[in-house]
């Protein structure tokens, strides 16, 4: 019944008490989903911290052997469900590199507004849960509340809300309309005050300064070392961003800056993401006058294999698995060359890397996704460490993670 | 009428008026949660309740309704008796300290000596509640929730009453009726403007000992599940809620009474005697609940930092002034 | 009967039963528990007596500090085997010394309180009601006790240093 | 210009440091370097000297029964690095034979490592050399196989499926 109590009891024998152990998730409010992490508290404070992960597994890697091409673009979706557009556009370059396609401009174009889309409404949901893990409550309805204006425009876009599956091998599968333009205008033209908004609640506080700052520092050469990526590392000071780095899509033609943090704290990454915030929305301006260039151009490329086209695919009829249900048994369709490619993307919580190898067959030899969120959750143990359990649901706060997204 | 009222034996006089006080401050805590649900949701652009009765009114007896109608689970390995009695503890911890408030020049149900003492006794009572609750219930995250409550009350009671000490020192009597007595004799009329100092302190401490924002760590979601009561459910979690909002209560009462000239008010409003204080508690009650919907939450070391390293000190410090003035000015 | 008495009776009752469950009570949270009790009955007690500051300051301090206290030693230690030790049955011959120790000194201020005048027995040398008590009760802290009140708190004073110097040796040894 | 001759000078310092380890430079869609398990973590922690100090991605790959190309051994180990400064990106490929799957581990020289490594552990059964705590990782603790080999089925049969799940049903059956 007490517990500092069996602590003493079995003590390690070197008189030193052994630490009180607390099982945190995985069905907790603020480990963001199924996250379990074991801790070993002195009093309030952190000695040792076992993230334990895997309760969503669901064996995508596996899973996409057994699918074509096309169908992996589906599995993508269900990995970091706040961004699947980011996700779709991952597994796509990949697969465009294997085929050796480039998408038409305005394809390009397109995916570039769509993964800023998914950036913005990424990081608002970041403030909105890291803001009500530390106790602000206000902010959490205010980030919802523009976040539905962006689903509403995805809905508008691809008629999903979260799981898009929008973009194609070989370009996107559907034009923006006029009305998504104006929609996405006069969302761009609005958005900066609404930043504003949550900034003059959270900025200056008192409290959130106290409960931001020194927290979770780290420095650059920890961060490479730890992998971070994404928000997390450029909070340390490290200028590293894919979309600069090994630009993708349409992001050599437009102009944006690279924030950075001075600390590496909790607050530094806090401020980073706002600052991005508003570059997204500054892309996505850029690209919405881009547009206009490339009026009534094709958002599919020619070439893109039958195969991977899904008005075009010609699927054998499926036959019914005597207990598993359906399974396609079609013909071997070899439209993809053997080879290996590798695509990166700067997704919102930071590096999503796709390595896929082929064997000429219509299904991925293998398929490897290197995940922000995996990455982030392997450095809980070291940025936690001396610090207390409520510091703790900052740091899972700040780190970004989404556990679809790690446990694939 | 004061012929009928001296006509009904004490005893049952006292009762009648207990009853009546008693439901009175139910009404208000009733829908003091619903008033909070609705003031946050306007701050966040949101409806609020709006399904039970015209504009969701009948909210509070619905929800009422609802958590009697739930199973009382009990856990295994709890420690029964505890269990039960914990959130009757808090409740009556919370609630009893109306009955000393004085409402009215003529209508205070218990006009102790040392009224004020008692309030205080009463609140440090109800930290029982709590550590009983986190204790009984046999998990960890109680037990945490627990023991961070009861480190809390007990350290920002000590601010508090050094914040009420100096506003006894100016009235020189611990009598409530006699402190709002003396505040009205006073140049200023309120004790709010030469105590600025211990009213802040006051408030704060107030947001501390009934748990609320920024200072709900014992309950905090976010960290520690739902702290102590994490075990509760059905009728007796909704005893807990209710001595926090019995609590919300019983302070801005305290608070109107020490700090904001109790009942009394620039002009009498005919056959309105309690509008006053109400309209006071109205004006507090609504600082707590923006208070909820802005600001984020400390974190335990900060929190006792906050307590001993300025409250105190302050409190302290705003106590020797006080007495120095008192005695050569 | 006045009620007044009645409620005299009923406390006093409540007391040497709560105080009875204290000592035989074999879980060391309800032992707490029921001291707890004591101390509030102690309160109304004196509040019956006439004294509502002393009733007051009763449960502030002892309830509200000093018992929560004995509350977080016996959560942060485990009782769990003494508990489950039958104490009053295998020491027998020390309890019973105890036993006749203090039965001697009951019976004796017992005798000696009866022996007495009425006026001795009296606690305060003025009525306890009146607004005065306070006021000399904090005279004669101030003025002829005034020596022994400072031993007190320096005393106090004393106890928290070490506390404090305790901690911080085991936190340093800990650290290095 | 294509990627080797980029990287031609650091190509031509591996080839002379390291001639027994690198086996092969492909120019894929980045520069690959395939080399023999032993002497690759001399290789790896030498060009993270050299500046590739982000390791994107570790994964492990089966060719068990790849048909386009003849693969001299069943698994490979892929090393994503990245160098910051001059923007390159290089993959390295570890030949890990089938009955003899190890390969050394990395966590000396990136914490990051821990994790991938512990996942291809955990995947493809390939054990690594020095690793501190090699355990799986998404799978659960008791799980047998080793579900991203070749020879692993998607759908497991009724008798295959997960004994720790299984004894749990039952115990949880049996308490009822």
């Amino acid at each position: 019944m007490s517990l500092y109590v069996e602590v003493i009891k079995n003590g390690n024998g070197k008189g030193e008490p052994e630490h009180f152990t607390i099982n945190m998730g995985p069905h907790h409010p603020s480990t963001h989903g199924v996250l379990r992490l074991v801790l070993e508290l002195d009093g309030e404070t952190i000695v040792k911290c076992d993230p334990r992960i895997g309760y969503l597994h669901r064996g995508v890697e596996k899973l996409a052997e057994h699918l074509n091409y096309n169908q992996t673009i589906v599995l993508s979706d269900r990995l970091d469900y706040i961004a699947s557009a980011a996700n779709n556009i991952a597994f796509c370059l990949a697969f465009e590199k294997l085929l050796g396609i480039t998408p038409p401009r305005r394809a390009r174009l397109i995916r570039t507004i769509v993964n800023e889309m998914a950036r913005i409404s990424s990081h608002l949901l970041w403030l909105a849960t890291h803001a009500l893990d530390i106790g602000a409550m206000t902010v959490f309805l205010y980030c919802f509340r523009d976040r539905e204006w962006l689903l509403s425009i995805f809905e508008k876009v691809c008629g999903a809300r979260l799981t898009h599956s929008y973009v194609r091998v070989g370009g996107v599968r559907l034009d923006f309309t006029q009305e998504i333009i104006d929609e996405l205008r006069r969302f761009t033209e609005e958005f900066p005050q609404r930043i504003l908004d949550y900034e003059t609640l959270i900025d200056v506080n008192r409290i959130w300064l106290k409960r931001t700052r020194d927290v979770a520092v780290v420095d650059a050469e920890t961060a490479i070392n730890l992998g971070l990526t994404g928000p997390v590392l450029r909070g340390s000071g490290v200028p590293y961003d894919v979309r600069k780095f090994r630009p993708y899509d349409a992001y050599d033609e437009v102009e944006f800056e690279v924030p950075v943090g001075e600390r590496g704290d909790t607050y530094d990454r806090y401020k980073v993401r706002m600052k991005e915030l508003r570059q997204s929305n500054w892309i996505i301006k850029q690209c919405l006058d881009k547009l206009k260039e490339v009026e009534g151009e094709p958002v599919l490329a020619e070439e893109a294999p039958d195969l991977l086209l899904p008005s075009r695919v010609r699927e054998p009829e499926p036959k019914p698995h005597p207990k598993k249900g359906f399974v396609f048994t079609g013909k071997e369709l070899p439209v993809v060359p053997p080879g290996e490619a590798f695509a990166s993307i700067e997704s919102p919580k930071g590096e999503l890397a796709v390595y896929v190898v082929s064997d000429g067959g219509p299904n991925p030899w293998r398929l490897r996704i290197r995940t922000p969120s995996f990455v982030h959750i392997s450095a809980i143990p070291e940025l936690a460490k001396g610090h207390m359990i409520a510091d703790l649901v900052a740091i899972i706060g700040t780190l970004d993670v989404v556990l679809g997204d790690c446990d694939r | 009428m004061s012929d009928i009222i001296a006509q009904i034996p004490y005893p049952l006089l006292v009762f009648i008026v207990a009853f009546i006080l008693l439901n009175l401050t139910l009404l208000h805590v009733a829908y003091l949660t619903y008033a909070e649900r609705k003031i946050i949701a306007r701050m966040q652009q949101r409806l609020g309740p709006n399904r039970v009765g015209p504009r969701g009114l009948l909210q509070p007896i619905a929800d009422v309704l609802k958590l009697l109608q739930k199973e009382d689970i009990i856990p295994n390995n709890v420690d029964k008796s505890v269990f039960k009695i914990a959130p009757l503890i808090s409740l009556v911890c919370a609630g009893t300290g109306v009955s000393l408030i004085p409402l009215w020049e003529k209508f205070v149900l218990s006009n102790l000596n040392v009224g004020l003492l008692f309030i205080l006794a009463l609140s440090s009572l109800s930290a029982y509640g709590v550590i009983l609750s986190g204790w009984a219930s046999n998990s960890r995250y109680a037990l945490l929730g627990g023991l961070r409550s009861s480190a809390q009350v007990i350290s920002y009671e000590i601010a508090m009453s050094l914040a009420l000490l100096s506003v006894v020192l100016m009235a020189g009597s611990f009598n409530l009726q006699d402190i709002v007595k003396a505040q009205v004799a006073s140049p200023f009329k309120v004790y709010l403007i030469p105590q600025v100092v211990a009213f802040f302190v006051f408030m704060v401490c107030a947001l501390a000992e009934t748990n609320r924002v920024p200072f709900d760590l014992p309950e905090a979601e976010t960290e520690l599940v739902a702290g102590y009561f994490v075990e509760y459910s059905g009728i007796r979690f909704a005893l807990f809620y209710l001595a926090e909002y019995f609590g919300m209560v019983v302070m801005s009462a305290l608070a109107v009474t020490c700090f904001l000239g109790g009942y009394a008010g620039p002009f009498e409003v005919p056959g309105l005697p309690f509008i006053w204080f109400l309209l006071k508690l109205y004006v507090l009650l609504f600082f707590y609940i923006w208070v909820r919907a802005t600001l984020p939450r400390y974190r335990y070391d900060q929190l006792m930092g906050l307590g001993w390293k300025v409250l105190i000190p302050l409190a302290l410090a705003n106590l020797f002034v006080t007495a120095f003035l008192k005695l050569y000015l | 009967m006045s009620a007044q008495d009645l409620a005299f009776y009923y406390l006093s009752f409540a007391m040497i039963l709560s105080g009875l469950f204290t000592v035989f009570s074999r879980n060391p949270v309800h032992a707490v528990l029921s001291l707890l009790v004591l101390i509030v009955h102690q309160a109304f007690m004196l509040y019956l007596l006439g004294s509502e500051f002393l009733s007051a300051i009763q449960i502030i301090v002892y309830a509200g500090a000093v018992v929560v206290l004995f509350l977080f030693v016996v959560y942060l230690i485990n009782l769990q085997k003494e508990a489950r030790f039958r104490v009053f049955v295998r020491r027998f011959s020390l309890g019973l010394i105890f036993f006749i120790l203090f039965g001697f000194l009951f019976v004796k201020y017992f005798v000696l309180i009866f022996s007495m005048s009425t006026g001795l027995r009296t606690l305060l040398p003025i009525d306890p009601t009146s607004s005065q008590a306070l006021k000399m009760m904090a005279r004669y802290l101030f003025t002829e006790y005034l020596f022994q009140f400072e031993l007190i708190g320096v005393i106090l004073l004393v106890v928290v240093f070490g506390t404090v110097f305790l901690l911080r040796k085991v936190k340093e040894e800990r650290v290095g | 210009m294509g990627l080797l001759e980029i990287a031609m000078d650091l190509l031509a310092e591996l080839r002379e440091k390291f001639p027994k380890v690198v086996l092969e430079v492909l120019e894929k869609d980045a520069l690959t370097i395939v080399c023999r398990r032993e002497g690759s973590l001399e290789l790896i922690s030498y060009l993270k000297e050299k500046g590739f100090k982000h390791l994107i991605d570790l994964c492990g790959v089966d060719y068990q029964g790849y048909k386009s190309e003849k693969k001299p051994e069943r698994f490979e180990v892929v090393y994503h690095l990245y160098n910051l400064d001059e923007k390159k990106l290089i993959r390295v490929k570890v030949l890990i034979p089938e009955n003899d799957a190890w390969q050394y581990s990395v966590t000396g020289l990136w914490k990051t490592a821990n994790w991938f490594e512990r996942e291809c552990y955990d995947m493809l059964g390939i054990v690594f050399k020095g690793h501190p705590d090699l355990r799986r990782l998404l799978m659960p603790e008791d799980w047998e196989g080793y579900p991203l080999r070749k020879d692993y089925p998607l759908f497991l049969t009724e008798e295959n499926e997960w004994k720790g799940y299984k004894e749990f049903l039952a115990s949880v059956r049996g308490a009822k």
